[in-house]
């Protein structure tokens, strides 16, 4: 097993303990979620967590992580702001002997990091393309998208959606929301009235999708069907009351419990995979009781 | 000088936008549409508005944007924790006015510029809205639904706050000493003292004011979100207050602004966002249009104005 | 004599339709003071500024050494060797004298500034005008008088054939505008061509070689100076005889006015005391500039003094509260109309009924109420705009001491405090406004005047209180001293 | 004057910030945290090194942060696309200074607010960014990793740059008359044009500059980060920099700064985020505190200042 006692400066940590450092990437909902699994699992498991939060700033981030080197923990979990930037996270980490395990995402070179718990983001948008393909038979139907921030997060999301669709099924408009409700908001009211005969909708995530909604009630487009991804439990009751139609579950909760139990797992030397997917669930209204808790009370 | 036509750069650049978008995609001119940018910039509008009056005064609110997400977290939390809508919009305008009279009392007591003290202001009130709602999404179910989303005589309520607003100010900085004092103060703070008028409590009934209006437009993106998540409002809606403002023609500096050049402001930055949407810009482009606009309209205000004042 | 060095012709220079300039010749030669005279707007500053490339004419040629210059820009006529002292005293004010006075020629060693150089130059820059002002101090810190020295220096030391001095004894003390006259003279004699501006008659007669005299633009007689007395050259510049000689005021009454009794204030001020009585006029007279502006400061409550009392009217008035001093009824008018005067983006009718509208309380405010409520004013104090209503910023720089007057001495004062009240205004106005501080006393008023010309003490005060370092050193019924008595008086008063 | 020492306020606050820190966490006084934190502040302090000459200047470049995004962007697809290290440098550098130049015309030929033009320009740069990545990530393998990561002697090579950048602005703005000529427009523009200062070619050459250093920081970030995303850098940046360097004395109307300021304020702003992090601050009070802590220090500035000048 790893050294524990180099962990001098742990204040707190309890002897024969392990220290993980927690860098989140920023301060929605999911994140907020994700941190308290993982403070909760860690608590469980007996390990000492150090968090910081990158707000959406890949510079933060390298900073984040070079403050928790300069700590001197056991491992870190980087919930990334950015893919792409994690190669330099990666290299400064391993440079100071500390490994590196992710959320959501996972890197090309596996042997670089501890392990991943993975969300193919891919794959939650073809899960959304496939409930409308199901759905809408072989009626063709027009679909709008109000996707997340420029990125990979977004791309790989709406590029699954996008790409599954059946060829009945007609993307009209496709606008961002950058992850933001108010900006959803009006782009949809934007979209409702370019477009009043739209059939479906994908957002990139609930809490625009509630904006949308909202947005599409307002002019009278009541039975446009709002796909998403989260399953929040204002998700699950939304699915519920008939407000969105299908959603996609990402638990922040079973991401965050990966993530502790494995890299303690793995700090230990145990057998395990190194990198996890995060089960996905569609939830429509039949299936409701089947999605997984979100986030830790 | 009287017979120029005022804000002619930004009307000229607004003609162009509704022209070629309106030749372009049919949707716009629809009456639906038209109303729906109204609505979307209802908000802006408010915070402008405020903002105006203060920059006009000579101060300058840049924690605007960050005081709307306290007080929508702050009311989201209350509706959602049982409070009636009644006690929640009091609380929620009273608050925020008391953020705005504190960033008054730091700008007027100590010899910090208002751009500086508001915008660490800005930081902490951003990061108090997180704290408020604990880093998650509150939501508010059917409460407020009125006001963001029905319409009186077919004209959406949040316009009907938003225009409201903006005729008050309009008409406070014509016809009243209050208004006229702001004038004063921007144009030379020395002279207003000297002149007998209480700078000091003008400042702070003016940072309350603009504490109030920036507490008010929070309560209206609640409304119409029906929920408060984090990184709603904040610096970014603030930057976009700025930016209507000063594109209409409010001096940085103070002692000149007015109530239709932010009209104006606002009214262009949403069109400009409804456009790109039914034009089906791509969205890389959209900044760079936006940017582009702001900038061809600020020119054209320029030279005009290098005419009439050296 | 040989021929001139700045020769214009037919120069025309309008503003937004209306014509400052019309047409007008004028030659400048070498070794020759020539003075402009006109009246508030006649163009004065707008023809000087031309020839220092501010303004480019609409028409019309400038000449520098039989050279037209078309296009003349700020730098190109610094080249030429024509350095200006503008009118508004203007000091980039986070600097120091010294950097100011060596701007855009700052001593260097391989490019490096060398500030030692940069002190000691601008040290003899000054010492040779005889300026005694420490060149570390920053320039935002001078009052107006040490402004001007410092960019009469500034301008001298770069040398130059032509300089142009744009009223630059307006609001200076006595011995400061000697002074100047003394350099003008000296720099005369070394051959330069000096274009002087003055309102002051006298001072003009004295030192001019030759004047020009501008009336509405254009020009009504240029010539040597031997050929024109006070007279014809009044009747030149305003198209009239104007008369301002000491009228039969009522006697002072008993009651007190204003009272101030052993204020201190820095160095400026030390145990400072005196009595006006209502309807009196009486003049502070000594260094101007330090005592005169805190003086302003300290009485019109923008600044709390060390220590010292003030009642206005018999009434105790608490210092360090500009509401407290309006309510006493003490009206206090700057010298500094720019910082301290007007609003210049508001309109002349607000500007003018600014202080009263807040006395009055009044909630509202209407356009054509107000216009209702100024015109008398404009009337009375005589403010003449291009235009309308225009912002105040863009009057004439004596249309503007009016409106500031008149701001203040119409909302019905028990006691007043005017310094340099006539600064800048021409020789019509100055009448006016002296015969309106008459009216003022006649009324009854107190009136406490801090005033840099000589001529205008003796013109309107009853008494003389002489201040020296901040104290004062004598008193004197204007009755019993002459103009000449009461320079030497001030003068002398710094000695002892 | 001469005895107050300069900036006690923010030294003040920095010594107390660095006190309680040190006595709470261990591992603050490290070497290697100490130096993670002068690395951290490299490229803020490039940014802020340039604006603190430029407002000086009486100028404002809003787009700094945009200015490096852009920068940033251009880089990587020129280093992925197999372009040498040299010739990505020198293109890109030029380009930002093409960038700041034309801020500079902006400016300087029409009648538009520094701080409005530039607001437009960073909307419009933040979406070329955008565009030049195709709102993609892009990675630049292993290329100018030594000055993202290697020091020499011990300190981080980005630290050097940085300090470097600093104390030549530093000479500049004490020892040369480019520098001096600064404090002049900025403390009053007509004057320095009387003077015979030539204005307009000042300004331009000073955006310009402005423009390379964010040039240089954009290159420092990507070779930190070793990739371009989408949003790095950009506004946020922007308000960071400005932040530092109105805490650190520098006027918003211009005509007074110092580079000393500046560097406490990135310092300060530099040490404050990183003693949230290992004092274990919650992420949503450390908001709250950087304002806060901005707030203290400007208001104690504030109140020192208010004894030498009124
Ligand atoms: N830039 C300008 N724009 C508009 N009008 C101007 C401008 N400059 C001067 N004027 C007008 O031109 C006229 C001449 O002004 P000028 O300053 O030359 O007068 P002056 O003789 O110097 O007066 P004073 O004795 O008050 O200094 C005035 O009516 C003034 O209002
Ligand atoms: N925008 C403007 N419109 C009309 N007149 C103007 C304008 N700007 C300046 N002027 C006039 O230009 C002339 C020259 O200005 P300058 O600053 O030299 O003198 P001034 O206003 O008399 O200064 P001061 O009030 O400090 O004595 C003045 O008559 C001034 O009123
Ligand atoms: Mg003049
Ligand atoms: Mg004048």
């Amino acid at each position: 097993a790893q050294d524990a006692d180099t962990s001098a400066d742990s204040g707190g940590s309890k002897k024969g303990s392990v220290s993980l450092g927690f860098v989140n990437g920023a301060n929605t909902h999911f994140h907020t979620c994700l941190q308290k699994a993982v403070e909760q699992t860690a608590k469980k498991e007996d390990a000492k967590v150090y968090t910081a939060n990158s707000k959406q700033d890949a510079g933060t981030e390298l900073s984040n992580i070079e403050d928790m080197i300069s700590r001197n923990v056991d491992a870190l979990i980087v919930q990334t702001v950015n893919v792409d930037a994690l190669d330099g996270d990666i290299a400064k980490a391993k440079a100071a002997g500390i490994p590196i395990y992710l959320t959501s995402v996972s890197t090309d070179k596996i042997s670089d990091i501890l392990g991943a718990a993975v969300v193919d983001l891919t794959e939650v948008g073809q899960m959304d393309a496939d409930w409308i393909a199901k759905d809408a038979g072989s009626k063709s139907v027009k679909v709008g998208v109000v996707a997340g921030a420029p990125g990979a997060a977004s791309d790989l999301l709406v590029g699954g959606f996008t790409k599954r669709l059946p060829a009945t099924a007609k993307v009209v408009a496709n606008q961002p929301g950058m992850f933001n409700p108010a900006k959803a908001q009006d782009v949809a009211e934007n979209m409702i009235q370019a477009h009043p005969d739209l059939d479906y909708a994908f957002v990139a995530n609930e809490e625009m999708a509630f904006a949308v909604r909202k947005a599409f009630d307002a002019a009278g487009a009541k039975n446009v069907k709002i796909v998403s991804v989260n399953g929040s439990e204002d998700g699950i009751a939304a699915i519920k009351d008939g407000r969105l139609q299908a959603t996609v579950s990402n638990s922040a909760l079973t991401i965050g419990q990966t993530a502790v139990k494995q890299s303690v797992d793995l700090l230990a030397d145990k057998k395990v995979d190194k990198v996890s997917k995060v089960p996905l669930t569609l939830i429509t209204r039949d299936t409701v009781d089947q999605a997984p808790q979100y986030c830790p009370e | 000088m009287a017979l120029r036509l005022p804000h002619a750069g930004l009307i000229a650049v607004l003609v162009v936008v509704i022209v070629f978008t309106a030749l372009r995609a049919d949707s716009f001119t629809t009456s639906q549409n038209l109303l729906n940018v109204l609505r979307q910039i209802s908000v802006n509008a408010v915070i402008a508005g405020g903002l105006t009056l203060l920059m006009t005064a000579g101060g300058m609110d840049f924690s605007m944007g960050s005081n709307a997400a306290v007080t929508t977290a702050v009311a989201a939390q209350m509706l959602s924790g049982g409070h009636s809508t009644a006690v929640t919009v009091v609380v929620a305008l009273l608050l925020a006015a008391v953020v705005g009279l504190v960033n008054g009392l730091v700008v007027t007591f100590t010899n910090v510029a208002p751009f500086v003290a508001t915008l660490a202001t800005a930081m902490l009130l951003d990061g108090v809205a997180l704290l408020v709602l604990n880093g998650m999404s509150v939501t508010i179910g059917d409460k407020m639904q009125a006001l963001g989303n029905s319409t009186v005589a077919g004209v959406p309520w949040l316009l009907v706050v938003a225009a409201l607003v903006l005729v008050l100010i309009g008409l406070v900085m014509r016809f009243t000493t209050f208004g006229r004092d702001a004038f004063a103060m921007g144009g030379n703070e020395h002279v207003a003292r000297l002149s007998g008028i209480n700078v000091p409590a003008r400042k702070l009934a003016l940072y309350a004011l603009a504490g109030a209006l920036a507490g008010l437009a929070g309560l209206m993106l609640l409304s119409r979100l029906g929920a408060s998540a984090p990184n709603t409002a904040g610096l970014q809606t603030q930057l976009t207050a700025v930016a209507a403002v000063v594109i209409g023609g409010t001096s940085l500096a103070g002692g000149r602004g007015t109530v239709a050049g932010t009209a104006l402001g606002v009214v262009l930055l949403g069109v400009v966002a409804n456009a790109l949407n039914l034009l089906q810009v791509n969205s890389n482009y959209q900044l760079v249009v936006t940017g582009a606009v702001l900038l061809v309209a600020a020119v054209i205000n320029g030279f005009q104005r290098k005419g009439s004042t050296p | 004599m040989s021929g001139p060095v700045v020769r214009v012709r037919g120069v025309t220079k309008t503003f937004g339709g209306a014509a400052a300039l019309r047409d007008v010749d004028l030659d400048l030669h070498p070794g020759e003071v020539h003075a402009l005279m006109g009246m508030n707007g006649a163009g004065k500053s707008t023809l000087v500024q031309i020839l220092s490339g501010v303004h480019q004419a609409d028409r019309g040629t400038v000449e520098v050494d039989g050279h037209a210059q078309p296009g003349l820009t700020v730098r190109r006529a610094r080249r030429l060797g024509i350095a200006s002292v503008p009118q508004r005293r203007e000091l980039a004010a986070g600097l120091t004298v010294a950097e100011n006075i060596m701007l855009g020629d700052l001593p260097r060693r391989h490019g490096v500034v060398t500030w030692s150089a940069v002190n000691s130059e601008a040290e003899q820059a000054l010492s040779g005008l005889g300026i005694d002002i420490d060149v570390r101090r920053a320039a935002g810190e001078l009052t107006v008088a040490e402004q001007t020295m410092v960019e009469v220096a500034r301008e001298v030391r770069r040398g130059g054939r032509v300089l142009v001095l744009d009223e630059p004894t307006a609001c200076l003390s006595a011995e400061a505008a000697a002074q100047i006259r003394g350099l003008v003279r000296r720099l005369r004699d070394d051959g330069v061509a000096v274009v002087y501006i003055s309102h002051y008659i006298d001072e003009v007669m004295g030192i001019a070689d030759r004047i020009t005299v501008l009336r509405d633009g254009g020009v009504v007689r240029s010539a040597p100076a031997a050929e024109f007395d006070a007279a014809s050259l009044v009747r030149g510049m305003v198209g009239r005889d104007v008369v301002s000689a000491r009228p039969e005021r009522p006697a002072p009454t008993d009651e007190p006015g204003i009272s101030v009794r052993a204020l201190s204030h820095g160095r400026a001020i030390r145990g400072f005391s005196v009595d006006v009585r209502r309807g009196e006029v009486v003049a502070v007279l000594g260094p101007a500039g330090d005592a005169q502006s805190s003086l302003f400061d300290l009485l019109s409550g923008r600044v709390a003094p060390d220590a010292g009392q003030l009642s206005v009217g018999g009434v105790e008035v608490p210092f360090g509260k500009v509401s407290a001093s309006l309510a006493g009824g003490l009206r206090c008018v700057t010298g500094d109309r720019r910082t301290l005067g007007l609003v210049p983006e508001l309109s002349v009718d607000e500007n003018l009924m600014l202080a009263q509208d807040r006395l009055e309380r009044r909630s509202w405010h209407r356009g054509r109420d107000l216009a209702r409520r100024a015109a008398p004013l404009r009337r009375r104090y005589g403010v003449v705009a291009l235009a309308g209503n225009p912002a105040v910023g863009t009057l004439s720089g004596g249309n503007q001491q009016k409106v500031l007057l008149a701001k203040w001495l119409q909302t019905a004062p028990v006691a007043c405090f005017l310094e340099d009240p006539t600064n800048g205004v021409d020789i019509a106005a100055m009448a006016e406004i002296h015969a309106l501080v008459d009216e003022l006393a006649g009324r009854g008023v107190a009136v406490l005047l801090a005033s840099s010309s000589a001529e205008e003490v003796v013109r309107l005060a009853d008494r003389v209180v002489v201040v020296s370092a901040g104290r004062v050193v004598a008193q004197r019924s204007v009755a019993e001293v002459s103009q000449d008595g009461l320079v030497s008086l001030a003068v002398g008063g710094g000695g002892s």
